[in-house]
Parts: structure tokens; C-alpha cells; sequence
């Protein structure tokens, strides 16, 4: 189902082609990383760290290097010390440890055989000799007085300080005056939430191919989310020059935000060049889970205050996101995502913790779901205790365009109030709560980005057409690139192929992140396709003799007064003739990307005996501007509700006492199956992007963030149970249920 | 690693006898992620699926006699089996996806000795036995007797099971089995509980329960049995089955649960599996 | 290292193969028959995107030693399809946007087939179970279980047209 | 000259002003100034900062020309998944 602010005027962007690349995915035959194999491949794997913590004093390889099948041996001595302030540091020491272990499963060596089973075995030959050194698994214990360091390479980001220290980051975001907001509040409702790591969950673990020529320039096969991030990040930790690397992008298995960093690439390249034959290095799942980047964990403490009419007058929180083993920017996006609502007064205390658990990467709207589940489920009691609608209340507080963000600067034109309607007026939300039922609603917001994009649109001689960018498609982009290049030319959606082009083949573009592919990549396909119109138009001038300006270009051809219309294809055929190939690049950095909010709802059934919740019934509505590709819109909406229904109810890091993952399994990391759900019912709403040509916001990321608060909120209108830890699995739920029954 | 597939027992007890390491397998659906997860490698793989008699379900003279390799999904899709173990084709059929169900075997589930297998504790509420081969020759043991701690079964080195046997349910009995877990599919159980009962008029003349995953072996309740025997399925006895269960019930606090969620739930499932199967029994013959 | 020579039929062809006997059957069909279909998720039975067809029932293809394979039949989703004819559940799945990344779409192909096969009207809730070992982290499910409805429904229709004519 | 933002954050920098007027035609010069006034706060800018000019993000905001009223915002980077 589709709300749109007015009717569509196109014709091709909106509708729902078979995405070109579906075919070879039906059939088998697309080729994701670890399906490639290149001639004399020798294959990798990894030594891990089996301690939280520790201080490597010595590896030796030298048995390792007898074995049967061995080519190569790489340590972190093999690799350059880059300088602590250099932005991929952080990223280098997780790909292989240098002096220090930071985390159990933390790379220290890799071996290059003739078979995996011989590298395998030859990995377990290295002998690494370990000091042990007091761990920090846990936000509470890196916080501790008396808290062992974690990584002594640390140090807290926006401070002036230069000792090593447990703390990431320090934020702090506020307007108003929180006084005077509570004061003035008839309601304050205050709690404090946590939450566990979560890992993206993708089902392609990582996986690459590096061939080093005698040249030493090195080709890479590589799954990513931006196989120039896998490029500059694969040059800064080896200290190579970036022409010395080649990256082809292989299909992606999915990402959401886990293939943003990389893990692989610059250790199968220094191998590959140790050994001077193609290295092959795939990850096994317990790899995965156990050296990869997680989302972090939180521990977040908020209050909220209200007028009885419902006006939100003050929030107060401070929110501790753990970055495990290094630090990074998390704990400043989650405070920054709370930014739904006008809230005169507001003070986010954002704080990144380190510990020895694995370094955690972004995971689709990286930290504001750990936020909103503290913020929407404070928003649901006051509706509660108010005896307010939960729509209507939040009607009432929605950020408009010109209200201020949690960072300060104001909202572009946003489509929050119309999604919340969009729920309002859904045939779920007016349907009676089925019996036994409880009923929660929540919201989501992210920014999306902008960034850098290139495109290259080459007509072929038949009129045909050929979209090159450098956007991994990691949801369906590339059938998108494909529709907005088809409306700008009018050219139909089947006579373009989109393709995703290696490093050397098409411009610089950023990673597909931030749910930017459809919006900027996008941007930069739309401005070739429009160089290569008025190149069309002037051609056409030339074959029929008449000034450009006498040229207009109207539903794929040139249309000159008096004359019959010139396709494409016609003008194609005399490209030789009039000046050789039409091709258009386009490249740029784009600004105004659009955030995109969500509004979810959802009935859930407890089952007060077990603690078991089913979720009976689920819609979510999120605002995409304008959808390119329905088809695919939907399909982000409902994965990322999944995703965060995975997130709330089951889903969860258990470490123990050592710091080893005990569930680094699929099947003890439960992600929901088929069984777990009903169909996630979508509503897209468009209210586009002035921004964008197309007026695209992006969509991939909203999804994730209402989900756990919806779920919360529904458990506590089941059976009146507040739940403030993740995830709300049957035993936690059950003891909630106990406490509430007051056993 | 080496692999065979004897097409007899006796070739098979041959390998066993020249390598008691030897590994014997069927689905290998537990088998496989151990030596993944890093457990010593067999030298010898013995596939026991190309043994006719291992593989196949037999009802005669009012008992079955089902082959350890029988794949779970060929069981759970015999009608009379279902007829006439409703709980126990339930157990079987929860072990894994149905990719897993055709591979998986009682056989399998029983000998990996874990406490949390589905299908176990209705066997035992079933009182199944199993046939157990030699060198020495063949002997029958109780499925309850077979598992002793986890990880470990009773069966020698040179051992393995053979067939299930099964006498048909007394008339007037239905068996229920019930397991949590928390997704509805490919999860291990947290707690699982089979109910076996024979009624007389409303009474219950005879009960068997079994309780999985709540203790390091497999826990048969008889104290909610005695609670039962007798008597009416009533709030009373209810209770008294869940508040056995409770205190029968040994956990540990692990990945997959705590003490606390086991032992209550234990005592949820215990009562719902009788109510269940009382009331198949009702409508069986 | 002990190695076997295994003998089977696989699409419909007859093949044959040495595969070191710890080998995994899906590393043997990846490795030495070129079956990339048959993807790696989680080597442990959990994930459901090695789902192969073996005589006639689904499998895990990680969880099955290659030397199992003598004699046996197997299917993977490069056999789907009747030549440029695809399977109505990989025109269904095309249609319905029932991929996204596509790295589990052949083992939920496999899987479908298989649960159609078997059972060609299933109910919603049947299809929820029958997929329930096939992990996907991008759809949610939704699609995928629409576009095995609308495989069935297509199916059921021909089926008829067939019987009717 | 141009009106600036500050957030939080920077504040320790500026004695706890966080609206200041700078002298500058660019956005690169506005902060070469705040740098001047408030030493250490430049590299946390141009390091740290996204840059939005009258309420948009500007990407590459160094070189972005400014005016006497525009007004200059520097938060925390945003980045995805």
C-alpha cells in the first residue's frame, strides 16, 4: 500500500520491473565472493586470540611454515605500525593484532595453503605465546573506578585527552533548560534500559580472493557494501598506494552496515603476495560471529517529562553505547536519533565505552534503535498514564520541517506527521485488538547521507543503454538506478543494464551505507542520463540541420517541429557520424539527503505461563520520499522490522566469563525463521525529497528503529509488563511476569 | 578420516571390532557440527543408512520395530505410527528443519546423549527399548537406561543400536509431548515434557512422565505419576504434576535458559502435556 | 588422506568425482562439480542456504560427508529450471521481489519446491514451517512466502488446465 | 563573518558561549579563526564535524562560501549502516 502526497507523474519510476540481476540469483549462477576461483588458489586461515585480553609476546611460525602445503605466513610484524591518530588505525589493529589481543577471536596470525584443511591445520600449528591481561566485558566494568584498561591504544575521541582510557567518546547535545522543562512538567516518567550486542546476522559470511601480480599490484575479489572503502582501507593498512590496488566487486550476501569495514582483504593480499599465487579467504560462522563487527550493547538511563495535555516538555539521558574493542562514533548517532519531537528542552549525554569484546560496526541506523527503545517506550507510558492515543500524542510533539534536530540544525521538509497518519488511518490500527492481545505502536527516524557517487551512462549502438556505477546493490539498487535512468532518456526499464563497475572501470562512490545507493547514486545517474540528453539533442540537431535550441527532448526522443520525432536507437546508429559515442559521467558529492521516519504497530500475544510473545500481527509505515522500486521499498521495511523484531525478542551476544561467545552459532544466535512471523504488512508513504530529482529520501535504515520499542510497548499493553533489557526473550519475560505477579 | 558404509550389521561390528574409535553415524546432523566445533576427529566414519535393517519402520503383532537410521521424517509420516503415538511422532518431528528431519534418526538423537533431545523423553514416557548389536550378540535395553550423562550413553565402544521397539498404546492411551524453545523452529529445547497416559472412565490408570533438557539426563517425574494414578485430570492434580515436575526438575543456567525459567517451566509443560494427552486419550479407542 | 570415488546423478547427469571422505558433500558439489548454487551460511545444519534435493527429499548439503553421495540423486537449483523454462517459483520469486541479497534464494527455492512437491495447496502456516530451516536476514520472509502461495496457486491452475484439456 | 553553532561539546573550548559571530568568507576560514580564538577546537571541527549551512548538510563545507547572516552549524558526523 502506497500514501502518496500527490499523484505520481512518471512513467517508469514508481512501477515494478524483475531487477536485472534476479535472473542469475534464481538460477544460481550469480557469483558472490567465495564462489570465485582463480587458477593456482591457494586458501587461507585464521590463528584467533582464545583471550579477552593479553599481550602478545611472541609467534612462532616456524612449524606452521613446515606443514605440508604451506606458501605463506603473515603476523602482525608483516604488516605496517600506522600512526594512532591515522583514521583507519582502529581498523588495521582488528584486522591482525600487533603487540596486544584485544578481544577473544581477535586475528594474530593467517596461513596461505594448498588446501583449506591444510591452512587450517597449519593455523593451529602457530605458536603464539600469550600474557593474559585483566579483561573488561561489560559497559559496567570498563566504567569501574578500579577498571582494568582494555586497549592501551585508546583514546576517548572529542577530549583533550591523551592517556589510554576505557572511554570511546564523550558527547554531549542539549537546548533549553531541563530545570526548568521538568518543573514544568505534570508527568515525569524516568527508567533505565540495556541492551546486548546484536550482530548484523548476514547470511554470506566475508569472503575474498586477492591475487598479487609480480608487479606487486594486486587484484581483489571482494563482497563489500564499497569496494573503494575495500581499496583505500586495504592501502592505508599496508601502507601501499592506492594504484597498487584493484578491487571487483562480487555479489554481496547482504551487509546492513557489517560490510562498511573491512576484515579480510589486506591479510589475503599480503599472503597472495608472500606466496606469489591468488589467496582465497572465507570466514566459517563462528568466525563470523566471533570476529566481526557486532552492534554495540547500551546501557541507557532516560527521563521524560510531559504537560498533561501531552506536550513533551524536557528529555533527559544519558546513553552508554559499548564499541567493544575499539572506539568509534556510536554512542553519538544514538543520542543524535532522538529527534522525533520538539522538545524545548533536552540534554544527551552520550558516552562510547571500550572493552574487550569485538570492535562493533555499523548496523542499519547504527545506534538508534538501543535509543528509541528508551525514548518511544517513556513516550508509551506517558501516553498510558495520560490516557492519551499513542498516535495522538505523538502527533502532537512530531518534528516538522524547521523544528530543530537533537544536534541543533533544523529539519528539511520530512514526512513524520504523515506516517504517524498513515498508522492512524491503517486498517490494522482501527481493528479491534484481538482477544488477549496487547497492542504497542512506535516511531523511527534516521538521517540518511549523501556523500560521494559517480555514474557513467554509455548508449550502445542499437539505442540500448549501459548504467555503470560503483554502488554495490546490496537490495535491489541496481533495478533502481535502472528506472531512473529509463524515465530521464525514455528509454523502457528492460533496454538498460545496470551495472556495478570495479574501482578502475567507474569514479570514485562511497559505500553503500547510510541509505544512500537510491539517493546519491541515484543523483549521479539522473545528471549523466541528463549530459547525455542534451549531447542527444545536439546530435539530432546535426542529423536534421537545425539549431540545438529548434531540438526538444520529449518521452525518449527528439522532437523537432515539423519533422518526424528521432529515437534514440536512430540517433544511436549515426553516433559515428556525428561526432562518435554518446557517453555521460557524472560525479558528485551529494548534499540534502532526506531523513526518512517510521511508525510501526504491532499486536502481540503473551503467553503469561511461559513468557513466550507471538507476534500476531505487524504493519509498519515509513515515509521513502518517493519509491523507485516498490517492490523493494517494501522489501527494506519489512527486513528491517525483522530485523529489529530479531533484535527485541531473541537476539542476543552471551559471553562468558573468559569472554568467549558462547553462542556464536546459528543456532543459538537466534534470528527469527519463517515460523516466528506473520507478514509484515508495508506502507509506503511518499513525501519527496525537494532534494532529489526524483525526490528519493532512501530507506534502507528507518526500518530497524521502531521495531523493539513497538514490541515493548505491545508486551506492556498484553499484560502489563514494563520490559527495559533486551532481548525480551521467554525467561526474561517470564521473570518480569513473576515480579508483577509478585513471586 | 575414512569412510564406509557396511551394507550388514555384522559388517559393521567388523570395523567397530578392528577400531573401537570408529565413529558409527546416520543423519551425522550432530556429528558433523562437533568435529566442526572442534571434538576429535573419528578415524573411521561408519555410515549405518546402506543397513536395511536399520532403515524402515515394521508394526506386527502389535509392536513396531523401527531402525535406528530411519530418517525422523519417514516415521512422522506413517499414519498408523501417528495414530498411534501422536506425542512421540510430535518429539520426532520438532528435531530440526524438515532438511534435518530427513536426516535425523532416533538413533542419532538417543546415542548424542544430549538431555535435551525431543524425541527421547517420549520414547521413554513410551517405554521404548532398544536393540543394541555386538560382537558378543544382541542385547535389549530400556531407552531410559541408555543415556547416563551428557554426552554419554551405556552403550560399550563396540556397540551400537540397532532398532526401537515399541508395543502398541493399551487402549484408551495417547501420548503428548511438548517442548519450548524460543523461536517456534531450529532451536534446541529449553524444556521439553512427555506425557504418556491410559485412562480408565475419567481416571488416569497409568502415566509416564519424562522431562528433557531440565537435568543431565533425562528426568521421568514419577511423583506427578503417583499424583495422577487414580485420580481425574483437576486443578488439584494439575497442580501436583506441575509441582512434581518443578522438583524433579535438576537444571543448569546455560546459553539457552536459566535454573529459574526451566524448573517454572518444567512444571507448564508437564501439565499441559498431560492435559493433552488426556485428552487424546479420550478420543482414542 | 583417504579418498573415495563417488558415483551419482546430479541435474540429471550422471557425474563422478574423488572427494577426500571428511569432505563435506557441499564442498564436493562447490569444488569439484561447479555447483555454486549450494551456498556455505553456517556449515552447521542451521542456516538452510547449502539446501540441495537428495532422492527426493531436502537436505542440508553441509551436513552430509561427499563419499554419503554414492548412488544417490541430487538436485540443486541449476536444475531447476526446463532449460530457458524457469521453475513458476523462480518467475514467482523474480516477480514478487522474494530476493534481496540473494545468497539464500537457491536453498529457499529448493526448499519451496520440495514443500510444493509434497503438498501442492499448503497454507500459509504450512510454508512458514516448511521454510522455517532457510534463514534470511534481508526480506523478513514476507515475499518469499507470498511468492510460494503464488507458485502454488500458478501450479495448481496449469495442473488443471492440463488435466481440462 | 558569519553566525556559528556550536554544540556541546565544543563549548569547553569557548568558555561555554556556543552561538559566536567569526570573522571569515569561507567555512575553511571560519574555523582557521575559531582555531586562532579557541586552540584546539579547529582540529575537532575539521576532523570531527559535519558542517550544515542554513540548515543544510554541506558535504565538502571548507571551502563553502558564508555571508554575514548565514548561519553556520558544525555537529557531531553522521555516518550509516
Amino acid at each position: 500500500m502506497t500514501v502518496a502526497t500527490k499523484p505520481r507523474p512518471y512513467k517508469y519510476v514508481g512501477t515494478r520491473p524483475v531487477r536485472h540481476d534476479g535472473l542469475e540469483k534464481v538460477t544460481g549462477k550469480a557469483r558472490f565472493a567465495a564462489d570465485l576461483n582463480m587458477t593456482a588458489q591457494l586458501h587461507g586461515a585464521f590463528v584467533r586470540s582464545p583471550h579477552a585480553h593479553a599481550r602478545i609476546i611472541s609467534i612462532d611460525t616456524s612449524k606452521a611454515e613446515a606443514m605440508p602445503g604451506v606458501k605463506a605466513v603473515v603476523t602482525g610484524a608483516d604488516f605496517p605500525n600506522l600512526d594512532i591518530k591515522h583514521p583507519e588505525f582502529d581498523t588495521a589493529v582488528n584486522i591482525m593484532a600487533r603487540d596486544e589481543a584485544l578481544y577473544n577471536g581477535h586475528a594474530v596470525a593467517a596461513v596461505a595453503a594448498l588446501s583449506a584443511k591444510q591452512a587450517k591445520a597449519a593455523a593451529a600449528a602457530v605458536e603464539v605465546h600469550y600474557e593474559a591481561l585483566p579483561a573488561v566485558l561489560t559497559i559496567e566494568e570498563a566504567l569501574a573506578d578500579d577498571a582494568p584498561i582494555a586497549n592501551f591504544k585508546n583514546r576517548t575521541l572529542f577530549t583533550k585527552d591523551t592517556e589510554p582510557s576505557n572511554l570511546a567518546s564523550i558527547n554531549q547535545f542539549d537546548r533549553g533548560d531541563i530545570a526548568a522543562g521538568f518543573a514544568q512538567a505534570d508527568i515525569i516518567v524516568e527508567r533505565e534500559f540495556t541492551t546486548t550486542a546484536v550482530h548484523q546476522g548476514y547470511i554470506e559470511p566475508h569472503a575474498c580472493v586477492a591475487d598479487c601480480g609480480q608487479d606487486g599490484k594486486v587484484t581483489i575479489w571482494a563482497s563489500s557494501q564499497g569496494h573503494f572503502a575495500v581499496r583505500s582501507k586495504t592501502a592505508d593498512s599496508l601502507g601501499w598506494s592506492t594504484d597498487r590496488i584493484k578491487v571487483i566487486p562480487a555479489e554481496i550476501g547482504g551487509g546492513f552496515g557489517g560490510k562498511t569495514t573491512i576484515y579480510l582483504e589486506p591479510v589475503a593480499a599480503l599472503l597472495s603476495q608472500k606466496a606469489a599465487r591468488p589467496v582465497k579467504l572465507v570466514m566459517t560462522r563462528e568466525e563470523v560471529l566471533r570476529a566481526t563487527g557486532p552492534a554495540p550493547a547500551t546501557k541507557i538511563h532516560a527521563k521524560l517529562g510531559a504537560t498533561t495535555d501531552g506536550t513533551l516538555t524536557t528529555l533527559a539521558s544519558t546513553m552508554y553505547f559499548d564499541n567493544g574493542s575499539t572506539k568509534g562514533y556510536s554512542a553519538l548517532t544514538g543520542a543524535m536519533s532522538v529527534a522525533s519531537y520538539k522538545l524545548p528542552n533536552l540534554e544527551l549525554h552520550a558516552i562510547g565505552t571500550v572493552t574487550n569484546t569485538p570492535r562493533s560496526a555499523a548496523y542499519r541506523a547504527p545506534s538508534a534503535p538501543q535509543a528509541a527503545f528508551a525514548v518511544e517506550t517513556l513516550i508509551d507510558e506517558i501516553a498510558q498514564h495520560l490516557n492519551l492515543d499513542p498516535i495522538e500524542l505523538r502527533l502532537k510533539n512530531a518534528v516538522v520541517e524547521g523544528d530543530l534536530t537533537a544536534m541543533g540544525v533544523p529539519h528539511p521538509k520530512i514526512g513524520f506527521v504523515e506516517t504517524l497518519e498513515a498508522i492512524k488511518n491503517s486498517d490494522h490500527y482501527n481493528s479491534p485488538i484481538p482477544k488477549g492481545a496487547g497492542r504497542g505502536v512506535a516511531t523511527g527516524f534516521w538521517f540518511n547521507i549523501g556523500e560521494q557517487s559517480s555514474a557513467t551512462v554509455n548508449l550502445n549502438e542499437d539505442g540500448t543503454a549501459a548504467v555503470i556505477t560503483g554502488s554495490p546493490d546490496i537490495g535491489g539498487s541496481r533495478a533502481s538506478m535502472a528506472l531512473m535512468a529509463a524515465e530521464e532518456l525514455g528509454l523502457a526499464v528492460d533496454r538498460i543494464t545496470p551495472i556495478v563497475a570495479d574501482t578502475e572501470s567507474v569514479g570514485f562512490t562511497d559505500i553503500t551505507e547510510g541509505s544512500r545507493a537510491t539517493f546519491a547514486t541515484g543523483m549521479a545517474v539522473v545528471n549523466a542520463c541528463r549530459e547525455l540528453i542534451s549531447e542527444l539533442q545536439q546530435r539530432a540537431a546535426t542529423i536534421r540541420g537545425v539549431d540545438i535550441e529548434q531540438v526538444e527532448w520529449v518521452d525518449g526522443t527528439a522532437q523537432i517541429e515539423g519533422q518526424d520525432p528521432l529515437s534514440i536507437a536512430e540517433i544511436t546508429a549515426l553516433a559515428k557520424k556525428t561526432g562518435g559515442p554518446l557517453t555521460a559521467t557524472a560525479s558528485l558529492n551529494a548534499a540534502g539527503a532526506g531523513p526518512s521516519f517510521a511508525v510501526h504497530v504491532a499486536d502481540v500475544a503473551v503467553d503469561e505461563e511461559t513468557g513466550v510473545a507471538k507476534i500476531l500481527r505487524y504493519t509498519a509505515a515509513q515515509d521513502a520520499g518517493t519509491a523507485i522500486h516498490p517492490s523493494y521499498v517494501e522489501g527494506q521495511i519489512q527486513g528491517g522490522s525483522v530485523q529489529g523484531i530479531g533484535w527485541a525478542l531473541n537476539e542476543e551476544y552471551i559471553y562468558d566469563s573468559n569472554g568467549e561467545m558462547e553462542n556464536a552459532s546459528f543456532l543459538d544466535y537466534r534470528m527469527p525463521v519463517a515460523s516466528d512471523l506473520p507478514m509484515i504488512d508495508p506502507i509506503i508513504v511518499e513525501v519527496p525529497n525537494p532534494s532529489h530529482p526524483y525526490g528519493v529520501r532512501g530507506v534502507g535504515e528507518t526500518g530497524i528503529v521502531p521495531p523493539i520499542p513497538t514490541l515493548a510497548n505491545a508486551i506492556a499493553d498484553a499484560c502489563g509488563v514494563r520490559m527495559t533489557a533486551l532481548p525480551m526473550s521467554p525467561p526474561r519475560l517470564l521473570a518480569a511476569l513473576n515480579q508483577r505477579n509478585g513471586n | 578420516m575414512k569412510y564406509l558404509a557396511p551394507t550388514t550389521v555384522d559388517e559393521a561390528l567388523e570395523v567397530l571390532r578392528g577400531d573401537p574409535t570408529s565413529q558409527v553415524f546416520a543423519g551425522a546432523t550432530d556429528l558433523i557440527p562437533q568435529i566442526r566445533a572442534g571434538r576429535p576427529e573419528p578415524a573411521v566414519l561408519i555410515d549405518l543408512k546402506r543397513i536395511k535393517r536399520l532403515v524402515g519402520l515394521n508394526h506386527n503383532n502389535a509392536k513396531w520395530v523401527v531402525g535406528a537410521a530411519t530418517p525422523t521424517s519417514t516415521i512422522t509420516a506413517n499414519e498408523a505410527f501417528i495414530a498411534a503415538f501422536p506425542g512421540l511422532t510430535e518429539a520426532s518431528g520438532l528435531i530440526g528443519s524438515d532438511q534435518i528431519q530427513n536426516r535425523s534418526s532416533w538413533g542419532g538423537n538417543l546415542c548424542n546423549a544430549s538431555p535435551a533431545a525431543d524425541s527421547v523423553p517420549a520414547l521413554i514416557a513410551n517405554n521404548a527399548y532398544v536393540v543394541v548389536a555386538s560382537n558378543s550378540g544382541e542385547r535389549t535395553v530400556k531407552v531410559a537406561d541408555v543415556v547416563v550423562a551428557p554426552g554419554r550413553t551405556s552403550l560399550r565402544a563396540d556397540e551400537f543400536v540397532v532398532e526401537f521397539l515399541l508395543d502398541d498404546p493399551p487402549p484408551h492411551s495417547a501420548d503428548a509431548y511438548l517442548r519450548l524453545i524460543p523461536r517456534t523452529e531450529m532451536d534446541i529445547a529449553v524444556v521439553g515434557a512427555a506425557a504418556a497416559v491410559t485412562l480408565q472412565g475419567n481416571q488416569i490408570a497409568k502415566a509416564r512422565i519424562v522431562l528433557g533438557a531440565v537435568a543431565p539426563t533425562f528426568v521421568r517425574v514419577h511423583e506427578a505419576e503417583a499424583a495422577l494414578t487414580g485420580q481425574t485430570i483437576n486443578d488439584n492434580t494439575l497442580a501436583a504434576v506441575a509441582q512434581a515436575a518443578r522438583c524433579a526438575a535438576n537444571p543448569i543456567d546455560d546459553k539457552r535458559g536459566t535454573i529459574e525459567y526451566r524448573r517454572q517451566v518444567a512444571g507448564v509443560l508437564a501439565k499441559r502435556a498431560v492435559i493433552l494427552a488426556a485428552q487424546r486419550a479420550q478420543g482414542a479407542s | 588422506m583417504q579418498r573415495t570415488h563417488v558415483n551419482c546423478t546430479v541435474n540429471g547427469d550422471q557425474v563422478d568425482f574423488l572427494a577426500t571422505d571428511d569432505t563435506s558433500l557441499l564442498n564436493a558439489l562447490r569444488d569439484e562439480l561447479g555447483l555454486i548454487s549450494v551456498k556455505e551460511g553456517c556449515g552447521t545444519g542451521d542456516c538452510g542456504a547449502c539446501t540441495i534435493v537428495v532422492d527426493d527429499k531436502i537436505n542440508c548439503a553441509c551436513l552430509m560427508f561427499a563419499p554419503e553421495a554414492e548412488g544417490l540423486t541430487i538436485t540443486t537449483v541449476e536444475g531447476m529450471a526446463l532449460g530457458e523454462q524457469l521453475h513458476p517459483l523462480q518467475q514467482t520469486f523474480l516477480e514478487g521481489a522474494a530476493l534481496q541479497c540473494g545468497v539464500c534464494t537457491p536453498g529457499f527455492l529448493v526448499a519451496a519446491k520440495a514443500l510444493l512437491d509434497r503438498n501442492p495447496d499448503p497454507t500459509e502456516t504450512e510454508i512458514r514451517y516448511a521454510l522455517a530451516g532457510n534463514l534470511c536476514r534481508c526480506t523478513g520472509y514476507d515475499k518469499i512466502i507470498r511468492a510460494t502461495q503464488e507458485a502454488a496457486v500458478q501450479m495448481q491452475t496449469s495442473k488443471q488446465r492440463g488435466a481440462s484439456t | 563573518m558569519a553566525v556559528v553553532h556550536l554544540q556541546a561539546d565544543h563549548r569547553r573550548f569557548t568558555n561555554g558561549q556556543n552561538v559566536i559571530t567569526v570573522e571569515g568568507n569561507t567555512v575553511g576560514a571560519l574555523i582557521d579563526e575559531l582555531e586562532h580564538r579557541y586552540p584546539g577546537l579547529g582540529h575537532l571541527l575539521t576532523d570531527g564535524a559535519s558542517v550544515a549551512i542554513n540548515g543544510e548538510l554541506i558535504p565538502n563545507g571548507i571551502f563553502e562560501r558564508v555571508e554575514a547572516s548565514t548561519e553556520v552549524h558544525f555537529i557531531a558526523p553522521i555516518a550509516g549502516g
